[in-house]
């Protein structure tokens, strides 16, 4: 299935684009998609956290990803 | 009330203090945050921040509906700007109403507290050696 | 850098913002306090605010030193008008500046609150049935 | 002795004026002006409290006034 990914900050710095539409299997959950990242880019590895966000709503790691969610890759926020 | 703005353009400290007037309210809070010049010893040149912008204004609603709850407040204003921003700068401004004081300190330190939590939105400083995203790295 | 003024014109907040720029202060936290218009459910129609003028500008002077030696704050403005204060009116407006926010909070919450106890000054409350002085009784 | 007492407030209302050379005996403390004015104007029982400052500062009731202290009456303060 596809989802849609947006990445911002750091996040994008690491994988080189801000948004991507990735196939992956179905019913993966959150952490195996920060698994997944971290396996391929382990960059993300030495970041203080990162979060995912699945249509503008944090999850938790156990959240499982449908087709077509907008999915982002939210490194430590620094606003303010 | 709550108003909540991202936004690219200057932020107005005077027109959120004015959307948050209220005659029944006579305790007002308003922190604004610059760009300052330094962050530990290292001179900053300027700042870019980026935000996820809709999940960031939805966070940021929260965030006020979540101290309306908690505290005895009536209104709450966030505005946050996107850009680059030099220094002296605002990048936000939270504006607090209430009756009484004591609540619209608390209410207003839990929101500026809170966004810097969860609010997607990321700093880059960009020094004359370089840059860095803010707090990305432990 | 400290300023105290005690003054019969309308205070201007923007004014106070602005003495409080600084370049190395990223966090400013400005208190603002209104004539509500009700107390305990009467109807206010105005507030007369007065003062013993010398000694009001040297305690909240006293006051703005004590927040320094406190609190890491690089700056202080207390103004406080006096006279005849109609609804929404501002009689007070408290800026700090600082590197980091935490203490802006607490060192404007300190100088509100030193204020209300310690600044001779006096506000009469007007109804349409009668006036009162304000924390005059037990 | 002679001071110099300024009235603010409800203490104003209470004397009926606002400033009054007033002659007092030597070496009067505060604490016996207090009650000097207590008695003579039992309103001033009635506030919350009352202070006096000497020459500007608050000044303990055991402070002793001295010729031409200019001497003020601070009923609850309430500003802000």
């Amino acid at each position: 299935m596809k989802i849609n990914l947006l990445v911002f900050g750091i996040a994008r710095d690491i994988l080189g684009y801000a948004q991507h539409e990735m196939s992956i299997q179905s019913d993966m959950r959150i952490q195996d998609l920060k698994h997944k990242l971290s396996e391929e880019y382990p960059d993300f590895k030495k970041l203080a956290k990162f979060d995912i966000a699945v249509n503008q709503e944090y999850q938790e790691d156990s959240f499982v990803l449908s087709e077509r969610d907008e999915v982002a890759i939210i490194p430590p926020v620094s606003g303010g | 009330m709550i108003n909540v703005k991202l936004t690219i353009d200057p932020l107005s400290v005077t027109a959120c203090e004015k959307m948050i007037e209220d005659d029944q309210a006579g305790g007002h809070v308003v922190f604004i945050g610059t760009v300052r010049n330094h962050t530990s010893s290292k001179k900053v040149l300027f700042l870019d921040f980026e935000a996820y912008g809709p999940m960031a204004e939805k966070e940021m609603h929260k965030i006020a509906e979540r101290a309306l709850s908690k505290f005895e407040v009536k209104h709450i204003v966030i505005h946050h700007r996107v850009g680059q921003l030099e220094i002296g700068e605002i990048p936000v401004v939270i504006a607090v109403a209430s009756a009484h004081r004591k609540a619209a300190f608390r209410a207003c330190e839990y929101c500026i507290d809170s966004l810097k939590e969860t609010v997607p939105i990321w700093k880059k400083e960009h020094f004359e050696d370089g840059e860095v995203w803010v707090a990305a790295h432990p």
